[in-house]
């Protein structure tokens, strides 16, 4: 049942083994990754299993496309070494288990707006920017129907992502809307790269946020005032799975006027925000996932940024009191947006 | 009626009488409930009130002078709604309403209550003065009537016929014409715009003043509208549009912040004092206006503007609200809502405390002669602020 | 000889103000119009009453009743309109007290006469 | 009857005395399942000296009388069980003095944990005092009064355990003072005279505490909450006694509830901590989850979920409103660690037995001396069966703390009738002759802790 | 227990200085007037709506004036009264005799065991209605009740005299009772109260249906002149210490010649 489109073929006539080589958490030279690749292909134990921090860079490394970090998670899920401890795994899968009733299915005009589990983050849905959305899950209550749950590839459960997408997405489909824009881009990996990767249908297509913003921005171009401010963009681990989508961040950035700052992790090399790496099993986690914060956070500090730009709430709850503790305003891209037409930002701190 | 017709039979029992709604937002004392900072007695909180309202309709007690007395004690000042941590708290003061809407159905209200609802009901004001009495206020002010100008300049009750609250009216009036605006009044054309009959439970009369009003309005052409009174600023925003009223309504300090900041409104005159303001509830937490006030007072030089540490969301209410100004079941004591006030006030050391709200003008100015704060701290309306920064007598 | 009327009323062994100022408006009328005053009282004891108001009255009626121990309107009525239809007076004074509002409208029915309550002036 | 009326009048004036039955029915109600218990006078005194004289008056009249401060500890025991005056108290709310140098605080019984939380955030942030689970209206002299426990429960012991010094009215009206203050005019340190503090944990039936002097403690910068969770119930008594050996650790909170359904058959642990440095917090947080904590972690059994900053105030928790009925009521106990597992275990058969989804909650009292464990079950009002099925719960779950071998907290009568059975005689005849000696009428409190 | 209340319509003067006497000096100008029920009558209408949701059995809400006076009526109505009867004639208003005959007759064509009027109006304030119809009606009377309980087949009533003493006694049906203030608190009239009531009948009368003519309404009283008592005394308040208000007052008085 919706089996991974993996082909061990692939990995073999792979010349470099980007995937593992250019992990950033795991120190593996090209013969090392050879190895451990076919291990992991056969269905074999590898080390790998046991330290990857799940940071879904893999995905994005691979240059076939055959994506090695949804394989991890499968093995990791058969062999029963999943990086987190099973309270937290079962808390995690209990989390998603809707219980305050059904949802309200209502007809969604285009454009719709699905806030996915964010539901609580409606008040930063205002303003020019939003104003024309109907939205689909925006009562906390019932935003449990809407997760896309593919959370769970940091718990190594992709069954329980299989046992419950199908019906997720049977729930949106059902407020009629063809085209979706997804707040979170987790969400938005979900049903344009997981679903695929894994054959699950989805009748709807989802659009990224930041293509919508950029877009949106551009009809309002004359209500633009350049912002310069410096900042920095904290890349959630999700957006390895869009990386044709993540070019408009700087472009979001040059038509606001924001000055992205010259840093280290950027872009592919860009720092997991340590959230779920805090909590694994391995040895010392707690620490490494400091030592990651620390780095990430030296390097926006040392480029001079004064504002750390968030795409994932999961990010900004880890990171935001760090950030501001080091003198940089935290703030999500659609409130930078708002405050470049001149809105005052709802989430400002 | 029975508790199952209630309109909020399902959620009214749902209170736990846990207390938050007794606080300001900084949980420094149980004051901020007015009526329970004047009585001190557990009926006489938010929660109290709830269980009695269950209690009378489910005929677990009769109705009585006492009930209807804590019923209207209720300022509708929305401190509770504010901070009740459940999720019905946004229809606290609703179902206080329908109970009171009850008493009035099966005409047991207290005495001052059927006075305040029939002098309305005759003479278009709670005090019963004469409709063409309404307009004086205006004599040889320069005031137009109303024909067609950019703003209808509404007055309410309290501005067009209380003696102290008239000079507010009046100051507000001169300020709008020395800065051009176009506007005109209603005079003894006025009636009542019915934010406090509604609050008290009157619903029909309130239906009644609504559709009178929207039909005056429009066939006057009435575009825009500015009140001097924060009652009328909700009733009109809130309220109307059931009716097909739905104008464009500003409080006046949100007119005064806007000229100021056009420069059609010159304050550079300037102003030497310590001013701490007042917070109205229908203009704060009823309608989440708190900046425009302190926009005005700050934008004049030499102004000092001190907060009073119960402000903004944490006020505590003039106990002028729900009809109080007039029925005044909050009197008579030094807690009364409005003497604990004052009090706070001179504490900031603050010589001038500013209110935006003719009710609290004439609550607080009361007050500060009932506590001798007389030398200490004068009660200005912040238009009356502006009008002397202005030159305007 | 035509006169005025005047029914005094009394209460707890005393003669009411208000028929007090009855009598003297009685007897400024009458001199002025050269009639007779006549007092009426009714009642438990009205006897005792007599010597007192005949310093203002030309004549006094004293009805003795031990039955009627205060004024009541009913038998009052009785014995005035008897006294009324005999004598015939020009003018009938009451006090416009409680005890007056019970009694002098029905007894201007009975006799068809007009009535006129509360004055603070009366002039022949 | 009358005459009890205008004398109270003459005491506290007339707003402040009501027989209307507004306020007889408001007063005859607490938050909990226990049937009302209508008084015959609400009365609110504002001073020591007019409760003397209410004490003297119903001693005269033998007219009961019961203490109310925030009226929220359940159990009835803010109730008139026997009628007569309901004594609301919160009008004496004067925070008297806070003394920086030796840490403590005089407050009037009508003080509540709101006030005070607030007003040492504003004028003392450096002094912090140990504020129960309770909504902000509870007061500090009732909690006192019942033996409460506060989140500096783990390092430093039950409220009552912070008492510096007592002003209490004799149910006789004579007014004591107890601890430092009857000798000194500082309110210090409740020892070292001869102890005859026999006003705590008697729930008002011995006298009305008027005054109470409380121990503050350090309030450091920065404070925050770890959270920690387990699958397996009986993995909790050891871990907490690892928790508890570093010393580092504010408030120790184990809980499990099967609302909302994240939190349902899993163990959470919530650990304060408080730093003036992110080096302290740094080395308190690798003390605590690296070297204690981290073999359960690598072993799988047990899962760190972060460490958030800043301590929100306690709200009306989600399984309390479960039933949106505006009713809860939860039994507390006095236990020790090891029976969590136990605990936890039988108290989720009763909760299931009874259709009430269950919640349960430990917090650890000094050095895993002992731990105060509570059963929650939500009711709706509106709705008798539920009351019922909540408070059939309660008791069997009274009941369940006997036999565990543990110790009731806060007894309503029936918890304290089971108590009182399995006392030694000796103790309670003691206690008898104690109550005859203080309320030789028995007009203090009468229904609770009565010896047969 | 059948009720007859017979209400009053006047202008509600809570500001005296709003009356004007108009020119012909024999009424005061209604234009901008307000007009509600006699004070006085309201407690009356209450008292008969109490005593009929005691004792069940019909309330009439009775009125002699012209068509505007139909809005007490619709009050009456709302209230609680069963059914309206207005007889339509513009009464002379200082003549209560003829008011009284009216009412008289319509009582009699109506079933009843209890009439109910205000003790007196507060625009003229004769205080003789009531009193008349009962003698017109040959039953019992009682003027200025402030408490009334009812028993098989009479009234305990109690009647207020001077210096707060008070009278009562029974008396036996059908009778009649003029209500004094205070005997209990009326309830407020709702607006919605009133638009529900536009549903009950409101009967209208001519005095001719009733077998009166103008002779016989012809009125024992003529109302000569309206005019305002004349701004006779005047009040002086006396400042200072009461040693110089005291020297002051003896000036005054040796001025006016008391001394």
């Amino acid at each position: 049942m919706f089996e991974l489109k993996f082909d061990a073929n692939i990995c073999l006539s792979c010349g470099n083994c980007d995937c593992l080589t250019r992990c950033q958490y795991m120190d593996i030279d090209r013969e090392t990754a050879k190895t451990e690749i076919t291990k992991i292909a056969s269905g074999e134990d590898s080390f790998v299993l046991h330290d990857c921090v799940t940071c879904y860079a893999c995905e994005e490394y691979c240059p076939m496309g055959n994506h090695p970090f949804y394989l991890i998670v499968e093995r990791q899920e058969e062999l029963d070494i999943p990086p987190l401890p099973k309270p937290l795994i079962e808390r995690g899968i209990q989390t998603g288990i809707p219980f305050r009733g059904e949802p309200e299915i209502f007809e969604a005009k285009e454009p719709a707006l699905c806030m996915g589990v964010f539901s609580d983050l409606m008040y930063l849905i205002q303003g020019k920017l939003f104003d024309e959305f109907s939205v689909i899950s925006e009562d906390p209550r019932k935003m449990f129907h809407y997760f896309c749950q593919l959370m769970y590839l940091h718990y190594a459960r992709t069954s329980v992502i299989k046992e419950r997408l199908p019906g997720i997405i049977e729930t949106i489909a059902k407020h009629g809307a063809r085209e979706i824009v997804f707040f979170h881009d987790e969400c938005y990996g979900t049903y344009d790269s997981y679903c695929s990767a894994v054959g699950i249908e989805v009748p709807f297509k989802p659009v990224h946020l930041f293509e919508y913003l950029y877009n949106k921005l551009n009809e309002l171009r004359d209500e633009i005032q350049p912002l310069n401010m410096k900042v920095a963009y904290q890349r959630p681990c999700s957006s390895r799975l869009s990386p044709d989508k993540h070019h408009f961040v700087r472009d979001i950035f040059d038509l606001i006027g924001a000055q992205s700052v010259d840093r280290e992790y950027v872009d592919e090399t860009a720092l997991c925000c340590g959230g779920t790496i805090q909590g694994q099993r391995r040895e010392g986690s707690r620490l490494r996932s400091a030592d990651v914060q620390e780095r990430n956070i030296e390097d926006m500090v040392n480029a001079g940024t004064e504002v750390c730009v968030f795409n994932c709430p999961a990010c900004y709850n880890t990171m935001a009191g760090m950030v501001s503790r080091r003198g940089i305003r935290p703030v999500y891209m659609s409130d930078l947006c708002r405050l470049a037409i001149g809105e005052e930002p709802a989430g400002w701190r | 009626m029975t508790l199952a017709e209630y309109k909020y039979a399902d959620t009214i029992h749902r209170c736990f009488r846990c207390g938050y709604c007794k606080f300001p937002v900084n949980w420094m004392d149980v004051n901020n409930c007015p009526a329970y900072a004047r009585f001190r007695m557990e009926t006489y909180s938010c929660g109290g009130r709830l269980w009695l309202t269950k209690a009378w309709l489910s005929n677990e007690i009769d109705w009585s002078e006492h009930l209807a007395q804590i019923l209207y004690s209720c300022t509708a000042c929305k401190n509770c709604e504010e901070k009740c941590p459940l999720r019905f708290n946004v229809d606290i003061f609703n179902m206080i309403q329908a109970a009171r809407a009850e008493m009035v159905e099966r005409g047991l209200v207290p005495a001052a209550v059927k006075e305040f609802l029939e002098n309305v009901q005759r003479h278009g004001n709670p005090y019963g003065n004469a409709r063409e009495g309404r307009g004086e206020w205006s004599q040889e002010t320069g005031i137009e009537q109303y024909q067609g100008q950019d703003y209808l300049y509404y007055v309410g009750c309290v501005g067009s016929y209380d003696t102290r609250a008239q000079q507010t009216a009046r100051t507000l009036g001169k300020v709008l014409l020395r800065s051009g605006v176009s506007f005109g009044v209603l005079g003894s054309e006025e009636n009542c715009d019915g934010n406090e009959v509604n609050a008290l439970g009157e619903e029909t009369l309130f239906e009644m003043l609504a559709e009178e009003n929207v039909r005056k309005f429009k066939d006057l052409g009435v575009t825009n509208i500015v009140t001097l009174s924060p009652h009328s600023y909700n009733a009109f925003k809130n309220d109307y549009a059931k009716y097909d009223g739905s104008f464009p309504v500003l409080h006046y300090t949100q007119l005064l912040r806007d000229l100021i900041t056009d420069g059609k409104l010159d304050v550079s005159g300037g102003m030497n004092a310590r001013v701490t303001y007042h917070d109205p509830c229908f203009l704060g937490r009823w309608n989440g206006e708190y900046d425009a006030p302190r926009q005005v007072l700050s934008a004049i030089p030499g102004i000092e503007l001190v907060e009073m540490e119960k402000n903004r969301e944490s006020t505590l209410c003039c106990g002028g609200g729900g009809g109080n100004f007039y029925t005044d079941f909050l009197g008579g004591s030094e807690n009364s809502p409005a003497r604990i006030r004052v009090r706070e006030a001179a504490t900031t050391g603050a010589s001038v405390l500013a209110v935006a709200c003719p009710n609290c003008m004439t609550m607080l100015e009361d007050a500060v002669k009932a506590e001798g704060l007389e030398d200490k701290l004068v009660v200005k309306d912040v238009s009356e602020i502006v009008g002397e920064v202005c030159g305007i007598g | 000889m035509p006169e005025i009327l005047v029914v005094v009323e009394h209460r707890k062994q005393r003669v009411a103000d208000i028929s007090l100022q009855m009598l003297s408006k009685g007897r400024q009328l009458t001199d002025e119009a050269g009639v007779g005053l006549l007092a009426v009282v009714i009642g438990g004891g009205a006897g005792t009453y007599a010597e007192e108001l005949a310093g203002w009255a030309d004549g006094v009626l004293a009805v003795e009743d031990p039955e009627l121990a205060g004024p009541l309107a009913e038998p009052s009525q009785k014995i005035l309109s008897a006294i009324i239809k005999e004598r015939k007076p020009l003018l009938v004074l009451m006090g416009h007290s409680s005890f007056g509002m019970d009694l002098a409208p029905a007894l201007s029915v009975e006799l068809g006469v007009p009535l006129v309550t509360d004055c603070t002036g009366v002039s022949l | 009857m009358s005459s009890v009326y205008e004398s109270l009048v003459e005491i506290v004036g007339g707003e402040h005395v009501s027989t209307q039955a507004e306020e007889l029915y408001i007063y005859s109600f607490d938050l909990g399942t226990t049937e009302p218990h209508r008084p015959d006078y609400a009365v609110a005194p504002r001073t020591t000296e007019e409760i003397q004289e209410i004490l003297r008056l119903a001693n005269r009249e033998k007219v009961p009388v019961a203490p109310l401060g925030g009226g929220l500890s359940l159990a009835g025991l803010a109730l008139p069980l026997k009628g007569g005056i309901s004594l609301d108290l919160k009008r004496m709310d004067t925070i008297l003095e806070v003394n920086e140098k030796s840490r403590y605080v005089v407050v009037e019984c009508g003080v509540s944990q709101g006030q005070l939380t607030s007003y040492l955030e504003r004028h003392h942030p450096t002094l912090m005092h140990s504020e129960p689970g309770a909504p902000p209206m509870a007061t500090i002299a009732g909690n006192m009064a019942i033996h409460g426990q506060g989140d500096l429960a783990h390092p430093y012991g039950f409220n009552s355990d912070m008492v510096n010094g007592l002003e209490v009215v004799l149910p006789t009206g004579e007014v004591c003072r107890f601890g430092s203050c009857s000798v000194s005019t500082q309110w210090y340190t409740n020892h070292p005279l001869p102890d005859v503090g026999l006003f705590l944990g008697w729930a008002g039936t011995t006298g009305i505490i008027t005054r109470v002097s409380m121990k503050l403690f350090p309030h450091k910068s920065i404070v925050g909450a770890g959270q920690f969770v387990v699958k397996d119930e009986n993995l909790i008594p050891e871990i907490i006694h690892k928790i508890t050996h570093t010393e580092m650790v504010h408030d120790l909170v184990a809980y499990s509830q099967a609302i909302p359904p994240f939190s349902s058959g899993l163990h959470h642990l919530t650990i304060n901590l408080s730093a003036d440095s992110e080096k302290e917090l740094a080395f308190k947080m690798e003390l605590i989850f690296d070297d204690t904590l981290g073999h359960y972690i690598r072993s799988g059994d047990g899962g760190y979920l972060g460490f958030n900053r800043g301590l929100q105030r306690p709200q009306v928790s989600k399984t309390s409103d479960w039933r949106k009925g505006g009713g809860f009521e939860y039994v507390g106990s006095i236990m020790p660690v090891e029976t969590y597992p136990d605990c936890y275990r039988r108290g989720r058969e009763i909760s299931e037995k009874h259709g009430i989804p269950y919640t349960v909650l430990g917090r650890v009292i000094g050095m895993s001396h002992a731990m105060m464990f509570s059963w929650t079950y939500a009711f709706n009002r509106a709705d008798p069966e539920t009351m019922d099925q909540a408070r059939e719960a309660l008791h069997e779950t009274d009941d369940l703390v006997l036999e565990l071998d543990g110790a009731i907290w806060k007894p309503g009568t029936y918890g304290q009738k089971l108590v009182m059975e399995r006392m030694d005689p000796n103790t309670l005849n003691l206690m008898k002759k104690v109550k005859q000696l203080l309320d030789p009428n028995g007009i203090m409190n009468p229904g609770n802790w009565e010896v047969s | 227990m059948d009720i007859i209340a017979c209400i009053k319509r006047i202008p509600d003067t809570s500001e005296a200085d709003t009356i004007k006497i108009d020119p012909s000096q024999m009424s005061i100008e209604k234009g901008s007037l307000v007009f509600k029920i006699n004070d006085w009558d309201e407690y009356a209408l209450e008292t008969a709506v109490q005593l009929k949701e005691r004792t069940g059995g019909s309330l009439i809400a009775v009125t002699v004036g012209p068509k505007e006076w139909d809005d007490v009526l619709r009050r009456a109505l709302a209230m609680g009264a069963d059914r309206a009867i207005r007889v339509d004639q513009d009464m002379v208003a200082a003549d209560c005799h003829s008011v009284a005959i009216v009412l008289a007759a319509l009582t009699r064509s109506l079933p009843y065991d209890l009439v109910l009027c205000g003790a007196q109006s507060e625009d003229f304030g004769c205080g003789q209605l009531g009193v008349m119809v009962a003698e017109m009606l040959g039953v019992p009377h009682a003027a200025l009740v402030v408490g009334l309980q009812e028993e098989e087949g009479k009234v305990r009533v109690d009647r207020e005299l001077e210096a707060g003493i008070l009278e009562s006694y029974t008396i036996e049906l059908p009778a009649l009772l003029t209500i004094q203030t205070g005997i209990n608190r009326p309830r407020y009239i709702s607006l919605g109260g009133i638009k529900r009531a536009m549903k009950k009948e409101l009967q209208v009368m001519s005095p001719g249906e009733l077998g009166l003519t103008a002779e016989m309404l012809a009125p024992q009283v003529k109302l000569e002149r309206l005019e305002f008592p004349p701004r006779g005394k005047e009040a002086v308040l006396i400042p200072g210490t009461p040693e110089e208000s005291a020297e002051h007052l003896a000036s005054i008085l040796q001025s006016a010649g008391i001394f």
